[in-house]
Formats: C-alpha cells, structure tokens, sequence
C-alpha cells in the first residue's frame, strides 16, 4: 500500500519535481560542498553505478544472476588502459572501445553459458572472472602480467581547438557524473521499453515467456552483452581514475560488491541502483571508523540487508517519491 | 494462404520416454475455423502431444505442418510468434509478480512488436499500441470476471483466477490457432459459460481455430465439431462429439461406463 | 607542541590481513617507543591506519581519507603494488610524503624521483638487487647450474625470476621447469616431484612466508631433503620455518632485507620489544614498517621541522642508520639497502655477508 | 613416465579427496537451501583454528584436537544455523549469496580479529612420509583417504535410506509440499548445515598437519575450489560431488605437472565450463519436466 | 481419544499478510460428515482449506477440534492431530518416484502397517501401481492428482480436507477418486472436499457449503437447491427468491 492511498486530505502539493532539482543542483555541486575526500567516493560509486546499472538488468529484470562483471569490468579497463598507454588515444575513444570489446566478448562468453540454468550459470560466470585473472596474469607479451599497466594518462577529449585534458579529482568527477548519467538514461529508456517488459516476463517464467512468443535466447544473449557493455564502461572510467590496472581488477570482489549495489538498491529497479551504488560506498567509508571490525560490520550490515530489507531500500523509495508526489 | 488445406496437420507423432510410449504415431489435423476436441484417459498423451505439436519437446518421429508450412523442429517461440499458434498449459502458469494487465499485455506484445529491434523502441508509436493492448486487455478482464483483482499480483490469485489468466493471454494477440490444455479446470460453472462464449465468439468472429483437451464432457460436447480421442498414447477413434460418447471403447476407457 | 600526523595504508581484512596485521604492529612499536622517548624535537606522532584490503580502489580510497579527513602529512604503505602504484599520484597531487616499506614493484621507483613522483620514496629492496645476489652466490660458491622455478604467482615472484633469468647466464646457469602458485597454494606435490624428476639442484624461490614451511615440508614428504636446495627469499631463516622441516631447510640460501637472528643491538631490542608487545615474532613486514617509522623519524629530526617539503629534501640527502646497516637514497627515491646473504647451516641461518648494489634503470 | 603419470593420479585422488569432504557438505546444504553457501571454506578454518588452538594454546594431543576443531565448529555453525540459515529456507538465490557472503566476512574477519591476522603454524599429527608403490606419502594423507571414503559411504546410506536423508531430498523438491506431509523444513535445514559445517571441519583439521600454516584467510580459496566440484557433481547430489572431486584433483595434479602450477586454479572452472557444454546439468543430475 | 470429533469454527477471520480473505466464516462440522464447499473463483475455498491447516495468518476467531483450538497451530500439528489436506494445484516431490512419495506422505508415521498401505493404494490406483518407479514430476496432470489423492489417503486421518481433486481427471479417474472419498466417509472419516465440479460435488455430498467474498451465503442439504440456483448464488450471492423479494 503506497502512502498516497492512506492520505485522503487532498491535493498536496507535488514535491517531485523541486526534489529532483535539488537532487540535480547537489550533484552538480557535490565536489564544493564536501572534501576531496567526499568527491573521491562519489567518484567510486558513480564508476561503479555503471557496471551495477548492468548487472541490474541482467539480475533484476532479466532474472541472470551473474558474477561475471567483474570480468567485463576488467576486460574494460585493461582495453581502455592499454589504449591510453600505447595509443595516447582520446577518452572517449577508449570509453567507446571498453564498452564495445567487453560487449563482444560477451556474445562468445554468453553462448555457451546462457544454456545453463541458476547456480550453473553463476558458477560459469564466476568461472569468467577467475579465467580472466589467470590471463592477465599469465598474457604477458600484451598485460604485462603482475606488473600490471600503471601511469596511465588522464583522460583527454580532442575537440579540434576546444581539447582539453581531465585533471585534478573535481573535473573528474564531472567526467564520471556524466557518464553515469548517460548510463542511467540508457537503462531507463531499455526497461521502459516493451524489450524491458519482455525481459521481466523471462525473469518471471521463462517458459510461459517462451510459449508467448518471446524469443528468450535472445534477449538473454542481447541483455547479457549489454550489461558487459556497461560493466567495460565503467572499466575504462575506472583505469582513468586509478592510473593502475592489474590482475586484482578481475575478482570476484568486484563482482559481489557489484551484485550488493543492485540488490541494496533494490534490484528491477534504476533508481535502485543508482541509490544503492551511494549507499555501499558511503557505507564501507562510514565504517572506516573502525578500522579493525569494519568487514565484520560490514557482514552484519549484509545480513541485516537480506533479512530486513528484503527488497533491498526500493521499496521504501517508492513510497518515499509516491508520498511527497501529492495526491491525483 | 490456400483456404481449403487444414490449419494444422500432423503426421505419425511419436515420442516416448524410456519405457513409456508417451506419443504412438498419431496423425490428426485441425479444419480451418474448427474447434476440435483432443480427450483421453489420463496419461494417455494428450499434453505430451501438445508439447510435441508446440516444439515445447521434440518429437522422436512425426511432421507438424501448420499452414502449409512444416514446422517441425521450430522452437516453442517460434511457433508462437511467426507461426501464431499458441497453447496454454496444463499446470497454471501465470507471471507471479506482475499483475493481470501486465500478465495480458506480455502476451499481447508478441505480434506488435514483429521484430526484435522494434521491441526496443520508446517513442509515440510504441505507446500508442501499448495502450491498445491495455484496452484490448481490460475487455478480456471484464470477460474473465478479474476487475476487482486487476492490479493483484498474479502469484496472489487463486487457482481459477490465474488459469483464468492464462486463457485470457490466449486471446491478447490474434493468433491462426490455439491449443488449450483444460482450460475449464478449477473454473466454476457460471465463469465456463463465458469461457465457453469467448471460445465460440473468437472462433466465428476473429476466425481462430481450436484445438481443446478438456475432461468437461458437456464442454467437449456443447463446442467442439469433432473430437479426437486417444488412449496410451495411440489414437482410439476420431468423430462427432455425441458418437464419440456414445462409442463404447471411449466409455470403457475414459468415460467408465 | 604540534603533532606528527603519519598515516598507515595497509591490508588490515580479508586473505591479506596477514601482511597488514605486522605491518601495522611494527609502527605501532616504532611510533610508542618514539613518543615515549618525548617524540620529535618535542613533536609527538599520532597514527592512524587505514585498511586497503590489498585493493587498488580501498587502497586509494584509505589514501584519501588519511590525506583529507585526517590531514596527514605522511604515509607508509602499501604492502601490494598495485595499490601503491595507485596511491603514487594520489600523494604526488595532494604532496604528502608517501614512503613505501614493503611493495617490490620496480616500476614504482622507475617512476619515482627524476622519474617522475617526487612525494614517492621506498624503503625496501628491489628485487633485482636480491636476484643478482642470491644467484651469484648459488652459482659461486655452491657451484649449482641446474635451477628450477617455483616462486609465487604475483608481481613480487615474477620480477624476481625476471631478472633471475637476466643475470644467470653470466653464471653458467639453466632453468628447468618454471611455475609459479597462487597465495594460498597447498599442494606442491606435483611439481616438486617434476622437480626431482627433472634433476634441478636447486629451487628458486621467491615466495610468501606462510608458504615456504608447507613446500618444506612437502620437499620431505617426497624425500626430497637434502637431494634440492631452496634458493630466494620467503623467511627461509625463521625458526618456525626451520623448525617445519628441518632436513629440507638444511643449506637453503636467503637474501633477506632483515631477519630476527640479526646480530646487532638494535635489531635485537626490536625483536624483544615485539614480542613482549604482540607475544608473537616479528616478521619481515613488522621489522620494514617498524624500520621506516625511525627513518621518517630521523628525517623529521633532521629537516628541523614537521613541514613536509622540508622533511622531503631532508630524506633525500639523509644516511640513515638501519639495524642491518647505512641507508640513503639514490636520485630515483630508492632506498640502497644492504641485502643480508644467509644460508641455513645445522638449523640456523648464518650470515655471509651483506651487498648493497646499485640499480640500472631503464632509459627514459 | 607411466610412473609419473600413476605418482600424479594418486595425488590427484589425495587431493581430490580433501576437496571431497568439504564439498559434499557444500553440496547437501545447497540441496535444501538452494543457496551457494559462500562461507562454506570458513568452516574448513574454524576447525583448523579449533586444532590449532587446542595443539597450541591447550597443548592438547593431534587427536583431540581434531575433537576440539569439529566441535568448537560444531557450535558456530549451530549459532549461524539458527540466527541465519534456517531464515533463508524459500529465499531466492541472490539473498543467499549475499547473506552467506556476509557470514563469510564476518567468521574470517573475526578470527583475524581475536587470533590476528598473521599466519600460525601447525604442529601435529602424522608428517612422516612413508612408501607405497614405489613412492612416498606422508602419513597424514593416507588417513585423509580412508576418512575420505568412510564419510561418503555413510553419507550415501544416509541420504537414501535415513529418515533425515529423505528429509533433506524431499526439502530440496518442495518445500510447500513438505508442510503438508508434516516435514519440519527449518529444522532438517539446520541439521544439514550443521552436517556440512562439521565435515568441511573435519576436512580442515585432517589436511592441517601437511599444509601446516593456518590463517583468518584460508578458507576463501577452498570455498572457491569447491564450487565449481558441486557444480559437476550435480547439485545435491553425493556420489556426484565425490566423482567430480576426484576429477578435478587429478586434472589438477595433472596440469601442475605438465602444465604449470599457475594454471591451477584455473583448471576447476575451466573443466567445469567444458563440462557444462558438453552436459549442463551436470555429470549426474535428474530433473522433472515443466 | 477425545470424544466430541466434531470441528467448529467460529468468526474465522484469515488470509494473507494484512490482507483479509475470509470475515467471519461460522462453520460446524459434525465428526463423519462430508461436506462439500463450493463458490466462485477467488470466494475463499483454498484459503478456509489451508486457514484450517495452519497456513495462513488468522486474526480472529476459533477453531475447536477435539476439545481444543488449533487456530494458532502448524501444519505439523495438525496433521498429528488426524487432519489431513490435499491443496489445490501441484503438491508431490517431482524428482522422486511415486513409491518415495508414497513414503514422505507417511514421513510421520512411525508404525510398519504403512507398507501395507501403500499396497492398498496401489489397489485403489492401478495406474500408479505400473508408474510407481517413475518419477512424480514426470508423470501426467491427472496420474499426479491421483498421486496426492493417494498422499494423504494413506496418512489415515479423521478429517481429509481436499481441494478440487477432480481437477485434470478423466470422467473414470474422477469416478473412483469420489467413489474412494465415498468409502473412506463410510468408515467414518470427516471430509470437507472442495469442488467447482458442483454436479459431482453435490451427488456424492450430504452438505453443501457455498462460500462468497470470504462469507459462508448458504448452508444446507443438497437436495434443497437446484443447479441453476447455484450459479446465481455464485454470481450474484442472491437466491432468485431473494432477488424477486428485492424488486
Ligand atoms: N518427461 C517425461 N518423462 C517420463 N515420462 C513422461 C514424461 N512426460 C510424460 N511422460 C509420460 O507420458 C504419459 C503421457 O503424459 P501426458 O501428460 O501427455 O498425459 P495426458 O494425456 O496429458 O494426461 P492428463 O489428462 O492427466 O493430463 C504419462 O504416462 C507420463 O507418465
Ligand atoms: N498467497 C496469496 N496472497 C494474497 N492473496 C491471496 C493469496 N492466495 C489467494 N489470495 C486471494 O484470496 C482470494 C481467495 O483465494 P482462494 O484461493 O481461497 O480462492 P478459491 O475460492 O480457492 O478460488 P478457486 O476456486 O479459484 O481456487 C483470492 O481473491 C486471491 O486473490
Ligand atoms: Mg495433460
Ligand atoms: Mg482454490
């Protein structure tokens, strides 16, 4: 039962769209209200959103559990990386060229392992990222093994006589806020299309999905390229930003914190996401406090997230964007 | 297409499960605007035949002609989509956490949206039709008695009310032919009246066929042209619904005296 | 008086809490036994530490938080490369003083000083100094030419086997078989029985701690003892280690950047006070860090001042007194460390000396 | 050559046999809860932890440490199975990656927390190498062995015949159903987990004499060596996970030898990978029709 | 034994979370009566059926069996005390053949005579007889609704709730189900069966129960309303008497 319907005393005013304008004016002004500090955590959360906005639409709406994110993650980065590297190549090169090889090799990767149901699927994917690991590591000639590629160049955009070159952690994040937000419009317009209707009815039975017509195989191949797609995006921001790409990128680490944005958030849900992406990053920093317990707390704040909020905070979201939406 | 072929024909279906002969070379067709009858004991092949007829399961030996065109082999989505036969199943099957508009709409997309690229499409055109689904949706609703429940999940339905669901899904897009695997189970006697109207309404007007298995004899009787009757996994006799009853190897083995 | 604020970046959870849990217990020491002492010119230390999981993204997350929440102007860390690489910018664009004490990476001095990060500075051997050594001496005096490799399967292991492979040839010496296990391998039966099929002389290792005891023990398991030499560096020389497989150990060779038997006052309180402390041994990572804290410590005293810029040029130009013996810096950041050479003789490490050499860099 | 090759199998089948009993504890809980239990490896570290501690700090005998090591994880994985586990029955499979991935970080961290996070060594049991066919073993893995192969038969009576063993199938079918026939779901889920937990112990204080050093971190590799083995085997099903540990202990050894070490690793998913090709459903799987 | 066997609920009302099904059902069930409940789609039946077996969430109201109320009881208990279900829809473990089934639907019975049962059952349905080393999930709609017909059939208890057990079954299958029901109802088992087959339903009864909205609208002996009485109860609620009254 959303608010709305349990609150007769009508025609209060709707506080949407003035919230959603605060929302817009704060992240715009993030990087001068709060340290650098702060805006180098907003930085990590919007580089994760995209990999999660992904991931969301393969476990949310599509009913994938994947743990190959990670992988798609990596693939990103080293392809950005090794770009900027040897290249010098602009960034949205390297941007576009991430997402596109980790969007392909995601059709050889997904073939095979979209046969596969539940737990087997998950295995294979997670199966990915180890694989991937053990390349990097042991491809020497083109990864530089365990050296791993480091001094990788800001990101620069060649705009004929307006280029100019991405430095310092402010302009940074207006580089990363962008791209999120393009990620985030780009998910949005996917599962408000009929397509998303589709892929939800595949979450939901596969089967009965099948017997009306939906060519399952297929948006599952497709969905799962896109969601690598996303995940090499936000690899290549990630090069960028932390200069270092290494072996450790392909862990399941990363696949996991991954999959605890989109269900924190609220999985089959964008606006989840993209919440939740704050919330894990704001609270693994929170918990810095307490350097000697903070992964333990951290596993009991997992704990209290898969039994007290089941659904992850969309839910109370929701509510929240119903109640202050006034009555109709 | 060539209007007096058969909508659909099937030729020596076979399929058995290790021991079990689920399916025995069974032949039949389905006339053109006909609603035909498919009974039998249980367990005597008749939704094994649909799966095989569907391309839910493969056949082991036998030919599915739909159309004038062979689809044997064609998967379950297929079928559906270019060839417009759909089936419904016998375990209700519903979209558990969708509600029953969207349950309907789901269904309804599959001949809308032909390609898989229009599928991704936002813009006015593809609003539009989405509310024409939803129109078309809420009469079939209204049909099936669903109003109040409209905006339930489907999962929180009962029995009836969700097989309800399924039939209605059925009806979203226009197929050719539909295979309906006992749609009136768990339906109460006043709702069967007006699946049965619905049934007989898309058959003349909208001009879809049926294929129905069904154990409601007076449903059999009262809508089907002519009804086929199998028996461990071979087809017993084929005939008009009151010979059939009254055949005696049909009372032996399905009926029960 | 004002305070020294020095930050620690290390793996403080997870699988590599290993390292960190020492790591940070020898700054500790260092920092009480300093403040205790009445701290810096009067200036006290305060230490805050800061978990980066061994994770690029943690670690430059906890460098941020030191360097913006905190304020430090110093910082000791990380124990894997890869995060200080990551780090290296981070502290170069916020100027803060990053000294590392425990990740052998070569490139983060390659681009370290003239080469480029001028905040950076290390402390700790590379491992092409230790190659050199150790394989000179295998060759030289123990007169071995046949090696096989089993080193551990990260950038440490590898660039050390690298440059192995780049000095060998001047010693007459081949390697045989060439494998490398993951943290937390267990099983090495198979490949050691490669090994003593394929007739190496000699192992060379460069691994973890935690794991030479179980390959030692596996050596004997195939009665390998005695018929193979461990050659590298992974604690070979700790009584613990020894103590797993006595037989196997026998004659092993260790260039080390300490160990506990160290024979000088200084390394000897620090092993006392450690245990008394922590009631268990140092390791390697607790003498590094511990050791770091008083180089930092004498470069404050020195420079005259907490001021960061000025402790820079003070580090730069400092000789500085180790336990094991004279530290400077050459013009790339990089410590020239003695490498202490050992060898396991009847149960015990003894030493045959300690070289310092200088390193080549690539041209750039 | 062949006796390479043979010395390399029977390593593999040493190993494979270690996998073995931690994974058929992984398999059985995954069978009644449908969920990959992520924290199974810690249970394999609390038993180590357990008899070190009793070696150690009580200076007990290698034997009752091995008493010491299950019980002490007896009781832990009691707790967890009460406060978390038997909560998870009907959850989907995310929540149970995500609460047991919780649990992980929260038993690994712990011990790192009281015990620190350095790594101890293991003194005990049977190291001695002794010769069979010409070469050596250490003791302690013969015993591996036959406790390898004692554990499955009884689990394989156990799961066909006991009353709790046709529970444990029935739960892992459906669970409405098992209401009906009067079946106390939470309860048989506590008791498999409790199982599980017990034998990855056991295995772990079995294998600690020969990989002597014991740390907060140890358990996450065994987690990651036994997915893809319950995989092959099938989920929930024990003759399977017994098989498909053998394999890959010996693809293991193999590819160690002829291959490199550092491709270990990789050797589990990719085996598993090929296999799901070839059959994805697993080597010995049974599954109903829609 | 105690002796009143009869089951009376009183002001039941039940359903899903914070959502209510049923308000105010008053039903009284002497021991050894069968009754049939029957109403629209979505009236309520399941939901009574599984209220009274402890599967859903009562707010108010009692159940009295045996001298005390199991309102708040589980499943498990209830079945202890005699109280058999067979739900609506799929209820068997698909992956184990029909003899382990058979076996789990004992799982609370300890004594050795259940062997002998299943023989019985086996007797009653022969088609489960050639299948009884198939797997359930394998066999047809109909041979799985005899199967779990069978389920409970053989936990021997005083009072069988079922819910449309004639769904997917042949005219002869559902013969011998109802002829079973007959037998077991004359060795002097309550049962409480729940059909939309009202034909069926009504002959082999001695009570019909029609349930509306989660309200019981009539009560009484099937003799006392025609079929097509019935089907405006469903509809509308009203009898045609009352509905002329109205005008
Ligand atoms: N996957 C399978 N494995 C083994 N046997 C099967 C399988 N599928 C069907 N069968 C067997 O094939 C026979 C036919 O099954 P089917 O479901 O077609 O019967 P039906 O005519 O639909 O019966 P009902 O009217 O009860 O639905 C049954 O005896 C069943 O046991
Ligand atoms: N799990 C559930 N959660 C929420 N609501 C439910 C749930 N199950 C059933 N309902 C609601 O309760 C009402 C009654 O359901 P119930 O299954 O008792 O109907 P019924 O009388 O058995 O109908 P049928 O004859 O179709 O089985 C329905 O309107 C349905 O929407
Ligand atoms: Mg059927
Ligand atoms: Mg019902």
């Amino acid at each position: 039962m959303s608010l709305t319907d349990t609150a007769p005393q009508a025609r209060r005013r709707d506080l949407r769209i003035p919230l959603a304008a605060i929302l817009v004016v704060a992240a715009l002004a993030a990087p001068f209200i709060g340290t650098r500090y702060v805006t180098h955590s907003l930085i990590i959360a919007l580089i994760f959103m995209l990999p999660a906005h992904g991931l969301n639409l393969l476990v949310g709406y599509t009913g994938l559990l994947s743990l190959a994110q990670a992988a798609f993650f990596g693939i990103g980065a080293y392809t950005a990386g090794l770009l900027a590297v040897h290249y010098d190549t602009p960034f949205y090169v390297n941007l576009l060229a991430a997402g596109l090889v980790s969007g392909l090799l995601a059709l050889p990767l997904g073939i095979p392992a979209l046969r596969l149901r539940a737990t087997s699927f998950v295995m294979c994917t997670l199966g990915f990222v180890i694989i991937g690991q053990a390349i990097a590591k042991n491809w020497i000639s083109v990864t530089r093994g365990d050296m791993g590629l480091s001094g990788i160049p800001k990101p620069y955009f060649e705009l004929g006589p307006l280029s100019f070159t991405v430095t310092g952690t402010t302009s940074f994040y207006y580089l990363a806020l962008a791209v999120a937000a393009l990620g985030t419009l780009a998910a949005w317009a996917i599962v408000r299309s009929p397509a998303g209707r589709n892929m939800v009815a595949i979450r939901e039975n596969e089967t009965l999905a099948e017997s009306l017509g939906v060519p399952t195989w297929r948006y599952k191949l497709i969905v799962f390229m896109i969601s690598a797609a996303f995940a090499g995006v936000g690899g290549s921001l990630y090069a960028h930003y932390l200069t270092v790409v290494s072996p450790l990128t392909f862990q399941m680490y990363y696949s996991t914190t991954m999959l605890i944005i989109v269900l924190g958030g609220g999985a089959g849900m964008i606006s989840g996401t993209v919440f939740g992406s704050l919330l894990f990053v704001g609270l693994t920093e929170a918990l810095r406090v307490a350097p000697e317990v903070r992964m333990i707390a951290y596993g009991f704040c997992l704990l209290v997230l898969v039994f007290w909020f089941k659904k992850g905070f969309a839910p109370l979201i929701n509510r929240f964007w119903n109640a202050i939406g006034g009555s109709k | 297409m060539n209007a007096h072929l058969p909508i659909l024909e099937i030729k020596n279906l076979s399929k058995s499960y290790g021991a079990v002969k689920a399916v025995n070379d069974v032949s039949m067709h389905i006339n053109r605007g006909e609603i035909a009858g498919l009974i039998g004991p249980n367990g005597s092949g008749k939704s094994t035949f649909f799966d095989c007829s569907t391309g839910l399961a493969r056949p082991d030996t036998g030919k599915v002609v739909l159309d004038g065109q062979d689809i044997t082999g064609w998967s379950l989505n297929r079928i559906a989509r270019e060839g417009r036969m759909l089936r419904s199943f016998q375990k209700t099957v519903t979209f558990k956490a969708l509600d029953v508009e969207e349950n309907l709409i789901i269904a309804g997309q599959m001949f809308t949206f032909p390609t898989l690229a229009s599928t991704f499409g936002l813009g006015k055109l593809s609003r539009s039709r989405i509310a024409a689904l939803r129109e078309r949706a809420r009469e079939l609703i209204k049909m099936a008695g669903l109003w109040d429940v409209r905006h339930q999940p489907a999962g929180n339905l009962s029995g009836g009310q969700q097989k309800l669901i399924q039939f209605a899904s059925m009806l979203m897009p226009e197929p050719k032919l539909i295979l309906l695997d006992e749609p009136m189970a768990g339906i109460n006697p006043k709702i069967i009246e007006r699946v049965v109207d619905t049934i007989q309404y898309a058959n003349k007007s909208l001009g879809v066929s049926f294929l129905v298995i069904e154990h409601n004899i007076d449903v059999v009787t009262s809508i089907c042209q002519r009804v086929v009757v199998l028996d461990q996994g071979a087809k017993l006799v084929e005939g008009l619904p009151h010979d059939i009853i009254q055949d005696q190897r049909v009372r032996e083995a399905y009926l029960g005296g | 008086a004002e305070t020294i604020k020095l930050g620690i970046v290390a793996p403080m959870s997870g699988p590599n809490a290993r390292y960190g849990g020492f790591s940070m217990h020898g700054a500790e020491l260092a920092v009480k036994d300093i403040n205790d002492a009445g701290g810096i010119n009067g200036m006290k230390i305060e230490l805050f530490n800061a978990d980066s999981q061994g994770t690029p993204v943690e670690g430059v997350s906890a460098t941020r938080r030191l360097i913006d929440q905190d304020e430090v102007s110093f910082i000791i860390g990380d124990v894997s490369s890869s995060v200080t690489l990551a780090m290296q910018p981070v502290a170069e664009d916020a100027e803060v003083l990053l000294l590392n004490a425990a990740s052998s990476n070569p490139k983060i001095t390659y681009q370290a000083g003239v080469g480029g990060f001028k905040w950076t500075y290390r402390n700790y051997p590379t491992d092409e100094n230790r190659a050199l050594v150790v394989a000179k001496y295998a060759a030289e005096q123990r007169g071995f030419t046949k090696f096989a490799v089993l080193s551990v399967d990260s950038d440490y292991g590898r660039s050390a086997v690298t440059f192995t492979k780049k000095y060998l040839p001047d010693f007459k010496g081949e390697i045989l078989s060439e494998d490398y296990y993951k943290e937390g391998e267990v099983d090495f039966r198979s490949v050691l029985a490669k090994i003593r099929d394929n007739g190496a002389q000699a192992i060379i290792m460069y691994g973890l701690a935690d794991t030479t005891p179980i390959i030692a023990r596996q050596i004997l398991e195939l009665g390998l003892a005695g018929k193979v030499t461990l050659i590298g560096n992974g604690e070979f020389n700790t009584e613990k280690t020894i103590k797993a497989a006595p037989k196997a150990m026998e004659g092993a060779i260790e260039a080390a950047a300490w160990l506990p038997q160290y024979d000088s006052p200084a390394s000897k309180a620090f092993v006392e006070k450690f245990t008394a402390a922590y009631n268990e041994a140092p390791n390697n990572h607790a003498y590094v860090h511990w050791d770091t804290v008083n180089l930092l410590a004498q470069a404050i005293k020195e420079a005259g001042s907490a001021d960061k810029e000025a402790v820079r040029e003070a580090l730069s130009k400092i000789k500085y007194k180790s336990p094991v013996g004279d530290v400077t810096f050459d013009d790339h950041n990089q410590a020239r460390l003695p490498m202490i050479l050992l060898q396991i003789e009847n149960g015990k490490p003894s030493i045959k000396g300690a070289y310092t050499a200088e390193i080549q860099y690539p041209a750039n | 050559m062949f006796s390479t090759l043979l010395e390399q199998v029977v390593n593999g089948i040493v190993t494979g046999s270690v996998y073995a009993i931690v994974a058929v504890g992984m398999t059985m809980i995954f069978g009644v809860l449908r969920a990959i239990n992520f924290a199974h490896g810690e249970y394999y570290m609390l038993g180590t932890f357990g008899a070190w501690f009793a070696t150690d700090y009580l200076g007990l005998s290698y034997e009752a440490s091995i008493v010491v090591g299950v019980l002490s994880t007896v009781v832990v994985a009691y707790v967890v199975g009460q406060l978390v586990m038997r909560r998870m029955v009907g959850a989907p499979a995310e929540s149970g990656v995500l609460a047991t991935l919780g649990v992980a970080l929260i038993l690994q961290n712990t011990v790192i927390f009281v015990f620190g996070g350095g790594y101890k060594f293991f003194s005990g049991g049977y190291i001695e190498p002794v010769s069979i066919l010409g070469f050596t073993l250490a003791e302690q893995r013969i015993i591996i062995l036959v406790v390898c192969l004692l554990v499955f038969v009884g689990l394989e009576l156990m799961v066909t015949y006991s009353r709790l063993g046709m529970a444990m199938r029935a739960v892992s079918q459906n669970v409405e159903c098992c209401g009906v026939v009067g079946i106390d779901v939470p309860q048989v889920v506590l008791r498999t987990f409790v199982l599980g937990a017990a034998l990855a112990a056991l295995s772990g204080v079995l294998t600690a004499p020969v990989n002597v050093s014991v740390y907060g971190g140890m358990g996450e590799l065994i987690t990651f060596k036994t997915l893809p083995i319950i995989i092959m085997g099938g989920l929930g099903n024990v003759r399977g996970t017994f098989v498909a540990a053998m394999i890959l202990g010996i693809a293991e050894s193999l590819v160690a030898t002829y291959i490199g070490l550092q491709y270990r690793d990789t050797v589990g998913f990719a085996t598993l990978i090929l296999m799901l090709m070839w059959r994805p459903h697993g080597l010995f799987s049974t599954q109903a029709r829609f | 034994m105690v002796a009143d066997s009869n089951l009376s609920i009183k002001g039941l009302r039940a359903g899903y979370g914070n959502l209510d099904i049923l308000n105010g059902v008053d039903l009284d069930i002497p021991a050894g009566q069968f009754v049939a409940l029957m109403g629209p789609n979505g009236a309520g039946k399941s939901t009574l059926l599984k209220t009274l077996y402890g599967m859903t969430t009562v707010k108010e109201g009692s159940i009295d069996w045996r001298g005390e109320d199991i309102a708040a009881s589980k499943s498990r208990a209830i079945l202890g005390e005699g109280i058999s279900f067979v739900p609506q829809g799929r209820c068997n473990f698909p992956v184990m053949t029909v003899d382990e089934n058979l076996q789990m639907a004992a799982y609370t019975i300890r004594d050795a005579k259940v062997k002998a049962d299943r023989d019985y059952v086996y007797d009653l349905f022969p088609i489960l007889k050639t299948r009884r080393s198939t797997l359930a999930g394998n066999m047809s709609g109909g041979e799985q609704q005899l199967l779990e017909v069978a389920m409970a059939v053989l936990q021997r208890p005083k009072v069988l709730l079922v819910d449309e057990p004639s769904v997917g079954l042949s005219p002869a299958a559902i013969g011998i189900v109802f002829d079973e029901l007959l037998r077991l109802h004359a060795d002097g088992m309550t049962i409480l069966l729940v059909e939309q087959n009202t034909k069926k339903a009504m002959e082999v009864a001695q009570r019909a129960v029609i349930l509306r909205l989660g309200k019981v609208i009539w009560d009484g002996t099937p003799e006392d309303i025609t079929h097509d009485e019935l089907g405006e109860l469903f509809l509308t609620g009203k009898m045609r008497g009352e509905l002329e009254a109205a005008h």
